[in-house]
Protein backbone atom coordinates (compact mmCIF):
# COMPACT_ATOMS: atom_id res chain seq x y z
CA UNK A 1 0.00 0.00 0.00
CA UNK A 2 1.12 3.41 -0.81
CA UNK A 3 0.20 6.95 -0.99
CA UNK A 4 1.17 10.19 -2.78
CA UNK A 5 0.18 13.51 -2.45
CA UNK A 6 1.30 16.72 -4.00
CA UNK A 7 0.47 19.77 -2.21
CA UNK A 8 0.38 23.38 -3.33
CA UNK A 9 -0.44 24.29 0.38
CA UNK A 10 1.32 24.07 4.02
CA UNK A 11 0.95 20.41 5.13
CA UNK A 12 0.64 20.12 8.64
CA UNK A 13 3.67 16.75 9.26
CA UNK A 14 2.27 16.40 12.57
CA UNK A 15 -1.22 15.34 11.75
CA UNK A 16 -0.27 13.77 8.49
CA UNK A 17 1.94 11.37 10.73
CA UNK A 18 -0.30 10.96 13.68
CA UNK A 19 -3.28 10.00 10.93
CA UNK A 20 -0.56 7.72 8.91
CA UNK A 21 0.16 5.48 12.20
CA UNK A 22 -3.10 5.28 13.58
CA UNK A 23 -3.27 2.36 10.11
CA UNK A 24 -1.03 0.19 11.95
CA UNK A 25 -1.77 -3.90 11.85
CA UNK A 26 -1.31 -5.76 15.29
CA UNK A 27 1.80 -6.82 13.39
CA UNK A 28 3.30 -3.49 12.74
CA UNK A 29 6.78 -3.21 15.00
CA UNK A 30 8.05 0.10 13.19
CA UNK A 31 7.13 3.66 11.81
CA UNK A 32 10.33 5.32 10.21
CA UNK A 33 9.60 9.17 8.92
CA UNK A 34 11.31 12.12 7.80
CA UNK A 35 10.46 15.61 7.40
CA UNK A 36 12.42 17.74 5.00
CA UNK A 37 12.15 21.87 5.52
CA UNK A 38 12.97 24.68 3.55
CA UNK A 39 15.88 26.16 5.52
CA UNK A 40 16.46 29.75 5.90
CA UNK A 41 20.11 29.25 4.41
CA UNK A 42 21.64 27.03 1.82
CA UNK A 43 25.28 26.57 0.95
CA UNK A 44 24.66 29.67 -1.59
CA UNK A 45 23.35 32.20 1.45
CA UNK A 46 20.09 33.52 2.79
CA UNK A 47 16.17 31.29 1.60
CA UNK A 48 13.52 33.43 1.38
CA UNK A 49 11.64 30.67 -0.01
CA UNK A 50 12.15 27.53 -2.47
CA UNK A 51 9.45 26.88 -5.80
CA UNK A 52 9.29 23.72 -6.63
CA UNK A 53 8.05 22.89 -10.10
CA UNK A 54 6.93 19.89 -11.48
CA UNK A 55 5.44 18.47 -14.26
CA UNK A 56 1.75 17.84 -13.42
CA UNK A 57 0.78 14.00 -13.89
CA UNK A 58 4.12 12.80 -14.88
CA UNK A 59 5.55 13.74 -11.37
CA UNK A 60 2.94 12.17 -9.78
CA UNK A 61 3.23 8.65 -11.60
CA UNK A 62 6.40 8.68 -11.23
CA UNK A 63 7.01 9.15 -7.52
CA UNK A 64 4.26 6.52 -7.42
CA UNK A 65 6.21 4.36 -9.23
CA UNK A 66 8.99 4.77 -7.14
CA UNK A 67 6.46 4.08 -4.06
CA UNK A 68 5.41 0.96 -5.48
CA UNK A 69 8.61 -0.36 -6.23
CA UNK A 70 10.54 0.72 -2.75
CA UNK A 71 7.21 -0.47 -0.90
CA UNK A 72 7.43 -4.37 -2.47
CA UNK A 73 10.81 -4.75 -1.82
CA UNK A 74 11.49 -3.31 1.59
CA UNK A 75 7.56 -5.22 2.18
CA UNK A 76 6.18 -2.64 3.84
CA UNK A 77 2.64 -2.37 5.70
CA UNK A 78 2.15 1.20 4.45
CA UNK A 79 4.76 3.88 2.91
CA UNK A 80 3.20 7.67 2.32
CA UNK A 81 5.21 10.76 0.23
CA UNK A 82 3.66 13.83 0.59
CA UNK A 83 5.48 16.85 -1.39
CA UNK A 84 5.13 20.45 -1.69
CA UNK A 85 5.19 21.91 -4.94
CA UNK A 86 5.24 25.64 -5.88
CA UNK A 87 6.39 28.21 -3.45
CA UNK A 88 7.62 27.31 -0.29
CA UNK A 89 8.85 29.81 2.47
CA UNK A 90 11.43 28.84 4.71
CA UNK A 91 10.86 27.26 8.12
CA UNK A 92 8.38 25.00 6.54
CA UNK A 93 8.14 21.06 5.85
CA UNK A 94 8.28 20.42 1.90
CA UNK A 95 8.52 16.41 2.25
CA UNK A 96 7.54 13.91 4.53
CA UNK A 97 8.14 10.36 3.91
CA UNK A 98 7.09 7.54 6.36
CA UNK A 99 6.96 3.99 6.32
CA UNK A 100 5.02 1.02 8.39
CA UNK A 101 6.70 -2.50 8.86
CA UNK A 102 6.97 -5.83 10.65
CA UNK A 103 10.54 -4.66 11.60
CA UNK A 104 12.63 -1.61 11.96
CA UNK A 105 15.36 -2.31 9.52
CA UNK A 106 12.81 -2.12 6.18
CA UNK A 107 10.66 0.75 7.79
CA UNK A 108 14.48 2.17 7.94
CA UNK A 109 15.74 1.29 4.44
CA UNK A 110 12.72 1.91 2.66
CA UNK A 111 12.30 6.05 4.12
CA UNK A 112 15.84 6.36 3.63
CA UNK A 113 15.55 4.81 0.08
CA UNK A 114 12.42 6.77 -0.55
CA UNK A 115 14.17 10.15 0.09
CA UNK A 116 17.46 9.62 -2.05
CA UNK A 117 15.23 8.83 -4.89
CA UNK A 118 12.96 11.98 -4.83
CA UNK A 119 16.10 13.76 -4.84
CA UNK A 120 17.65 12.56 -7.78
CA UNK A 121 14.70 10.64 -9.80
CA UNK A 122 11.39 12.57 -9.00
CA UNK A 123 10.62 14.98 -11.51
CA UNK A 124 11.14 18.22 -9.22
CA UNK A 125 12.91 21.55 -10.19
CA UNK A 126 14.02 23.22 -7.34
CA UNK A 127 15.09 27.41 -6.95
CA UNK A 128 16.19 28.90 -4.19
CA UNK A 129 15.08 32.34 -3.98
CA UNK A 130 16.78 34.60 -2.01
CA UNK A 131 17.57 38.66 -1.72
CA UNK A 132 19.78 38.35 -4.53
CA UNK A 133 17.25 36.12 -6.63
CA UNK A 134 16.69 33.00 -7.76
CA UNK A 135 19.04 30.33 -8.21
CA UNK A 136 18.69 26.68 -9.82
CA UNK A 137 19.35 23.88 -7.97
CA UNK A 138 20.87 20.67 -9.12
CA UNK A 139 20.90 17.30 -7.55
CA UNK A 140 24.41 17.26 -5.57
CA UNK A 141 27.17 14.36 -6.06
CA UNK A 142 26.69 12.61 -2.72
CA UNK A 143 22.74 12.95 -3.73
CA UNK A 144 23.38 10.56 -6.62
CA UNK A 145 26.35 8.16 -5.09
CA UNK A 146 23.76 7.44 -2.33
CA UNK A 147 21.05 6.68 -5.19
CA UNK A 148 23.59 4.58 -6.71
CA UNK A 149 23.60 2.26 -3.07
CA UNK A 150 20.43 1.50 -3.60
CA UNK A 151 20.57 -0.04 -6.46
CA UNK A 152 22.96 -2.31 -6.52
CA UNK B 1 -0.32 20.10 -32.44
CA UNK B 2 1.88 18.98 -30.41
CA UNK B 3 2.71 20.72 -26.80
CA UNK B 4 6.71 20.86 -26.33
CA UNK B 5 7.16 21.20 -22.30
CA UNK B 6 10.43 22.88 -20.90
CA UNK B 7 11.35 22.07 -17.66
CA UNK B 8 13.91 23.86 -14.74
CA UNK B 9 17.03 25.70 -16.35
CA UNK B 10 15.68 24.76 -20.17
CA UNK B 11 12.97 26.83 -19.22
CA UNK B 12 14.84 30.43 -19.19
CA UNK B 13 16.66 28.75 -21.81
CA UNK B 14 13.64 28.29 -23.96
CA UNK B 15 11.99 31.57 -22.80
CA UNK B 16 8.91 29.95 -22.22
CA UNK B 17 7.41 26.52 -20.14
CA UNK B 18 6.02 25.41 -23.76
CA UNK B 19 5.15 25.92 -26.89
CA UNK B 20 2.65 24.63 -29.78
CA UNK B 21 4.07 23.34 -32.60
CA UNK B 22 3.04 21.87 -35.92
CA UNK B 23 6.02 19.33 -36.08
CA UNK B 24 6.89 18.31 -39.89
CA UNK B 25 5.99 14.68 -40.73
CA UNK B 26 9.84 14.20 -41.59
CA UNK B 27 10.71 14.40 -37.90
CA UNK B 28 10.25 10.68 -36.96
CA UNK B 29 12.61 10.57 -33.79
CA UNK B 30 13.21 12.29 -30.19
CA UNK B 31 16.76 13.22 -31.63
CA UNK B 32 15.18 14.30 -34.83
CA UNK B 33 13.01 17.15 -32.93
CA UNK B 34 16.04 18.07 -30.91
CA UNK B 35 17.66 18.72 -34.50
CA UNK B 36 14.77 20.83 -35.60
CA UNK B 37 14.34 22.66 -32.48
CA UNK B 38 17.78 23.64 -32.67
CA UNK B 39 17.65 24.94 -36.53
CA UNK B 40 15.81 27.35 -35.26
CA UNK B 41 17.51 28.18 -31.95
CA UNK B 42 20.88 26.56 -31.62
CA UNK B 43 21.53 27.91 -28.08
CA UNK B 44 18.13 25.85 -26.73
CA UNK B 45 19.05 23.06 -28.87
CA UNK B 46 22.76 22.90 -27.40
CA UNK B 47 20.82 22.98 -24.18
CA UNK B 48 18.54 20.57 -25.38
CA UNK B 49 21.82 18.02 -25.90
CA UNK B 50 23.36 18.40 -22.55
CA UNK B 51 24.34 15.83 -20.30
CA UNK B 52 21.74 15.04 -17.90
CA UNK B 53 18.94 16.59 -19.85
CA UNK B 54 15.74 13.59 -19.88
CA UNK B 55 13.24 13.42 -22.37
CA UNK B 56 9.61 12.09 -22.03
CA UNK B 57 7.16 11.59 -24.97
CA UNK B 58 3.51 11.42 -24.02
CA UNK B 59 4.74 11.05 -20.10
CA UNK B 60 7.02 8.24 -20.52
CA UNK B 61 10.74 8.72 -20.09
CA UNK B 62 11.96 8.31 -23.86
CA UNK B 63 15.51 7.94 -25.59
CA UNK B 64 16.89 10.41 -28.18
CA UNK B 65 15.42 7.06 -31.03
CA UNK B 66 12.00 6.91 -29.47
CA UNK B 67 9.64 7.77 -31.71
CA UNK B 68 7.73 11.33 -31.86
CA UNK B 69 5.93 11.77 -34.74
CA UNK B 70 2.19 11.49 -33.30
CA UNK B 71 3.27 12.79 -30.23
CA UNK B 72 0.67 14.85 -28.15
CA UNK B 73 3.50 16.08 -25.91
CA UNK B 74 6.99 16.21 -25.11
CA UNK B 75 9.12 16.88 -22.18
CA UNK B 76 12.51 18.52 -22.14
CA UNK B 77 13.64 18.69 -18.75
CA UNK B 78 16.51 19.75 -16.58
CA UNK B 79 18.57 17.43 -14.02
CA UNK B 80 15.81 16.84 -11.61
CA UNK B 81 16.19 18.43 -7.85
CA UNK B 82 13.55 17.12 -5.86
CA UNK B 83 13.13 17.38 -1.90
CA UNK C 1 21.30 18.84 23.12
CA UNK C 2 19.77 15.66 24.18
CA UNK C 3 16.50 14.74 26.16
CA UNK C 4 15.79 11.08 27.45
CA UNK C 5 12.78 10.04 29.44
CA UNK C 6 12.31 6.37 30.87
CA UNK C 7 8.28 6.42 30.85
CA UNK C 8 6.76 3.73 32.82
CA UNK C 9 2.86 5.28 31.47
CA UNK C 10 2.13 4.97 27.48
CA UNK C 11 3.20 7.89 25.63
CA UNK C 12 1.94 9.78 22.70
CA UNK C 13 4.60 9.81 20.18
CA UNK C 14 2.66 12.19 18.15
CA UNK C 15 2.11 14.60 20.82
CA UNK C 16 5.79 13.87 21.65
CA UNK C 17 7.12 14.27 17.84
CA UNK C 18 4.90 17.10 17.21
CA UNK C 19 6.45 18.60 20.63
CA UNK C 20 9.88 18.22 19.48
CA UNK C 21 9.40 19.38 15.74
CA UNK C 22 8.59 22.43 17.14
CA UNK C 23 12.01 22.57 18.72
CA UNK C 24 13.81 22.97 14.98
CA UNK C 25 15.49 25.93 14.34
CA UNK C 26 16.52 28.47 10.50
CA UNK C 27 19.14 25.52 9.98
CA UNK C 28 16.93 22.46 10.45
CA UNK C 29 16.70 20.65 7.32
CA UNK C 30 15.81 17.18 8.59
CA UNK C 31 13.42 15.50 11.26
CA UNK C 32 13.92 11.43 11.38
CA UNK C 33 12.39 9.82 13.58
CA UNK C 34 11.71 5.94 14.67
CA UNK C 35 8.94 4.90 16.72
CA UNK C 36 8.80 0.88 18.14
CA UNK C 37 5.52 -0.48 18.67
CA UNK C 38 5.38 -4.02 20.64
CA UNK C 39 3.84 -6.21 18.16
CA UNK C 40 1.29 -8.92 19.23
CA UNK C 41 3.31 -11.49 17.54
CA UNK C 42 6.66 -12.52 17.78
CA UNK C 43 8.67 -15.16 16.16
CA UNK C 44 7.75 -17.10 19.15
CA UNK C 45 3.93 -16.84 19.36
CA UNK C 46 1.07 -14.47 20.61
CA UNK C 47 2.48 -11.69 22.45
CA UNK C 48 0.39 -9.70 25.42
CA UNK C 49 2.95 -7.82 26.40
CA UNK C 50 6.55 -6.71 26.63
CA UNK C 51 7.88 -6.26 30.30
CA UNK C 52 11.06 -4.51 30.17
CA UNK C 53 13.14 -4.18 33.23
CA UNK C 54 15.23 -1.56 33.97
CA UNK C 55 18.37 -0.42 36.14
CA UNK C 56 17.16 2.68 37.61
CA UNK C 57 19.14 5.42 37.89
CA UNK C 58 22.37 3.15 35.82
CA UNK C 59 19.87 2.82 32.50
CA UNK C 60 18.94 6.68 32.17
CA UNK C 61 23.08 7.39 32.65
CA UNK C 62 23.74 4.78 30.37
CA UNK C 63 21.26 6.08 27.72
CA UNK C 64 22.16 9.87 28.46
CA UNK C 65 25.89 8.83 27.28
CA UNK C 66 24.82 7.13 24.35
CA UNK C 67 22.78 9.89 23.04
CA UNK C 68 25.57 12.58 23.40
CA UNK C 69 27.97 10.90 22.13
CA UNK C 70 25.48 9.98 18.63
CA UNK C 71 24.58 13.88 18.62
CA UNK C 72 28.01 15.12 19.05
CA UNK C 73 29.03 12.77 16.48
CA UNK C 74 26.50 13.57 13.92
CA UNK C 75 26.34 17.39 15.19
CA UNK C 76 22.58 17.28 15.68
CA UNK C 77 20.62 20.08 16.71
CA UNK C 78 18.31 18.35 18.98
CA UNK C 79 17.59 13.91 19.71
CA UNK C 80 15.42 12.77 21.82
CA UNK C 81 14.88 9.79 22.80
CA UNK C 82 11.61 7.94 24.83
CA UNK C 83 11.64 4.49 26.23
CA UNK C 84 8.99 2.54 28.08
CA UNK C 85 9.81 0.75 31.12
CA UNK C 86 7.11 -1.47 32.54
CA UNK C 87 4.45 -3.52 30.78
CA UNK C 88 3.89 -2.47 27.73
CA UNK C 89 0.57 -3.85 25.97
CA UNK C 90 0.66 -5.03 22.50
CA UNK C 91 -0.50 -1.96 19.91
CA UNK C 92 1.41 0.65 22.35
CA UNK C 93 4.93 2.50 21.20
CA UNK C 94 8.16 1.12 23.49
CA UNK C 95 10.56 3.95 21.92
CA UNK C 96 10.50 6.89 20.13
CA UNK C 97 13.71 8.63 18.78
CA UNK C 98 14.41 11.55 16.75
CA UNK C 99 16.98 13.83 15.29
CA UNK C 100 17.09 17.46 14.19
CA UNK C 101 19.72 17.88 11.62
CA UNK C 102 20.39 20.75 9.32
CA UNK C 103 21.21 17.58 6.92
CA UNK C 104 19.52 14.53 6.54
CA UNK C 105 22.57 12.08 6.33
CA UNK C 106 22.97 13.13 8.77
CA UNK C 107 19.56 13.15 11.15
CA UNK C 108 18.79 9.54 9.33
CA UNK C 109 22.09 8.13 10.51
CA UNK C 110 21.60 8.90 14.44
CA UNK C 111 18.02 7.52 14.50
CA UNK C 112 19.24 4.62 13.44
CA UNK C 113 22.37 4.37 15.12
CA UNK C 114 20.78 4.98 18.61
CA UNK C 115 18.29 2.81 18.28
CA UNK C 116 20.99 -0.25 16.98
CA UNK C 117 22.48 0.98 20.51
CA UNK C 118 19.30 0.80 22.36
CA UNK C 119 18.98 -3.16 21.17
CA UNK C 120 22.32 -3.92 22.17
CA UNK C 121 24.00 -1.41 24.91
CA UNK C 122 20.92 0.00 26.80
CA UNK C 123 20.20 -1.41 30.37
CA UNK C 124 17.32 -3.25 29.72
CA UNK C 125 15.68 -6.41 30.24
CA UNK C 126 12.86 -7.55 27.95
CA UNK C 127 10.24 -10.89 28.24
CA UNK C 128 7.29 -11.44 26.13
CA UNK C 129 4.33 -12.08 27.89
CA UNK C 130 2.16 -14.44 25.92
CA UNK C 131 -1.00 -16.93 26.56
CA UNK C 132 2.05 -19.79 27.11
CA UNK C 133 3.64 -17.84 30.23
CA UNK C 134 6.72 -15.33 29.94
CA UNK C 135 10.04 -15.56 27.83
CA UNK C 136 13.09 -13.27 28.03
CA UNK C 137 14.39 -12.07 24.70
CA UNK C 138 17.84 -11.89 24.09
CA UNK C 139 19.60 -9.07 21.22
CA UNK C 140 19.35 -11.38 18.03
CA UNK C 141 22.95 -11.75 15.97
CA UNK C 142 21.56 -9.01 13.43
CA UNK C 143 21.41 -6.77 16.49
CA UNK C 144 24.86 -7.04 17.25
CA UNK C 145 26.00 -7.10 13.55
CA UNK C 146 24.64 -3.56 13.07
CA UNK C 147 25.98 -1.87 15.90
CA UNK C 148 29.30 -3.19 14.75
CA UNK C 149 28.60 -1.31 11.85
CA UNK C 150 28.76 1.75 14.01
CA UNK C 151 31.50 1.32 15.81
CA UNK C 152 33.71 1.09 12.63
CA UNK D 1 26.57 -3.56 53.41
CA UNK D 2 26.41 -4.46 49.69
CA UNK D 3 23.85 -4.78 47.17
CA UNK D 4 24.44 -7.52 45.02
CA UNK D 5 21.46 -6.91 41.87
CA UNK D 6 20.67 -9.30 39.57
CA UNK D 7 19.03 -8.28 35.89
CA UNK D 8 17.32 -10.01 33.39
CA UNK D 9 17.60 -14.20 33.49
CA UNK D 10 20.36 -13.35 36.41
CA UNK D 11 17.21 -12.77 38.52
CA UNK D 12 15.25 -16.06 37.50
CA UNK D 13 18.98 -17.71 38.56
CA UNK D 14 19.31 -15.68 41.67
CA UNK D 15 15.78 -16.05 42.93
CA UNK D 16 15.44 -12.83 43.39
CA UNK D 17 16.11 -8.83 42.22
CA UNK D 18 18.63 -8.01 44.62
CA UNK D 19 20.11 -9.38 47.85
CA UNK D 20 21.95 -7.42 50.47
CA UNK D 21 25.32 -8.74 51.72
CA UNK D 22 27.99 -7.91 54.53
CA UNK D 23 30.90 -8.94 51.78
CA UNK D 24 33.96 -10.37 53.84
CA UNK D 25 37.16 -8.37 53.50
CA UNK D 26 39.05 -10.40 51.92
CA UNK D 27 37.10 -10.03 48.59
CA UNK D 28 38.75 -7.60 46.50
CA UNK D 29 37.48 -7.69 42.77
CA UNK D 30 34.49 -8.69 41.13
CA UNK D 31 36.00 -11.62 40.29
CA UNK D 32 36.48 -12.70 44.07
CA UNK D 33 33.05 -11.66 44.79
CA UNK D 34 31.44 -13.98 41.84
CA UNK D 35 33.47 -16.57 43.72
CA UNK D 36 31.87 -15.96 46.85
CA UNK D 37 28.59 -16.27 45.77
CA UNK D 38 29.43 -18.98 43.81
CA UNK D 39 30.85 -20.85 46.64
CA UNK D 40 27.41 -20.94 48.08
CA UNK D 41 25.31 -21.68 45.70
CA UNK D 42 27.43 -23.29 42.39
CA UNK D 43 24.51 -22.74 39.81
CA UNK D 44 24.11 -18.75 40.24
CA UNK D 45 28.09 -18.74 39.88
CA UNK D 46 28.00 -20.37 36.85
CA UNK D 47 25.28 -18.38 35.37
CA UNK D 48 26.73 -15.04 37.04
CA UNK D 49 30.14 -16.26 34.86
CA UNK D 50 28.46 -16.97 31.70
CA UNK D 51 29.58 -15.56 28.28
CA UNK D 52 27.85 -11.93 27.55
CA UNK D 53 27.09 -11.39 31.34
CA UNK D 54 28.22 -7.92 32.32
CA UNK D 55 28.84 -6.06 35.49
CA UNK D 56 28.56 -2.35 36.94
CA UNK D 57 30.36 -1.08 40.19
CA UNK D 58 28.52 1.56 41.75
CA UNK D 59 26.26 2.11 38.68
CA UNK D 60 29.63 1.95 36.31
CA UNK D 61 30.95 -0.81 34.11
CA UNK D 62 33.09 -3.15 35.36
CA UNK D 63 35.68 -5.63 34.69
CA UNK D 64 36.44 -8.73 36.17
CA UNK D 65 39.70 -7.53 38.16
CA UNK D 66 37.82 -4.36 39.03
CA UNK D 67 37.68 -3.91 42.67
CA UNK D 68 34.99 -4.53 44.44
CA UNK D 69 35.53 -4.01 48.38
CA UNK D 70 33.52 -0.63 49.20
CA UNK D 71 30.62 -1.26 47.04
CA UNK D 72 27.94 0.23 47.46
CA UNK D 73 26.45 -1.86 44.84
CA UNK D 74 27.24 -4.56 42.35
CA UNK D 75 24.90 -5.17 39.60
CA UNK D 76 25.32 -8.82 37.28
CA UNK D 77 23.38 -7.68 34.04
CA UNK D 78 22.22 -10.74 31.58
CA UNK D 79 22.82 -9.71 27.96
CA UNK D 80 20.95 -6.31 27.38
CA UNK D 81 17.81 -6.08 25.13
CA UNK D 82 15.92 -3.23 24.66
CA UNK D 83 14.08 -1.26 22.29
Amino acid sequence: MTRVVLSAAAFSADAELSRFARGRTAATGALASFVGYCRATSDHGAVEEIVLDHYPGFTEKEIERLSRAVAERRELIDLLVIHRIGAVPAGEPIVLVAALSSHRAAAFAAVSEMMDYLKTDAPFWKREQGPDGARWIDPTAADYARREEHAK
Amino acid sequence: MTRILFFGRLRDAAGASEMACELPASLRTVADVRAWIGARDPELGAALGAPGVRIAVDQVFATDDAPASGAAEIAFMSPLSGG
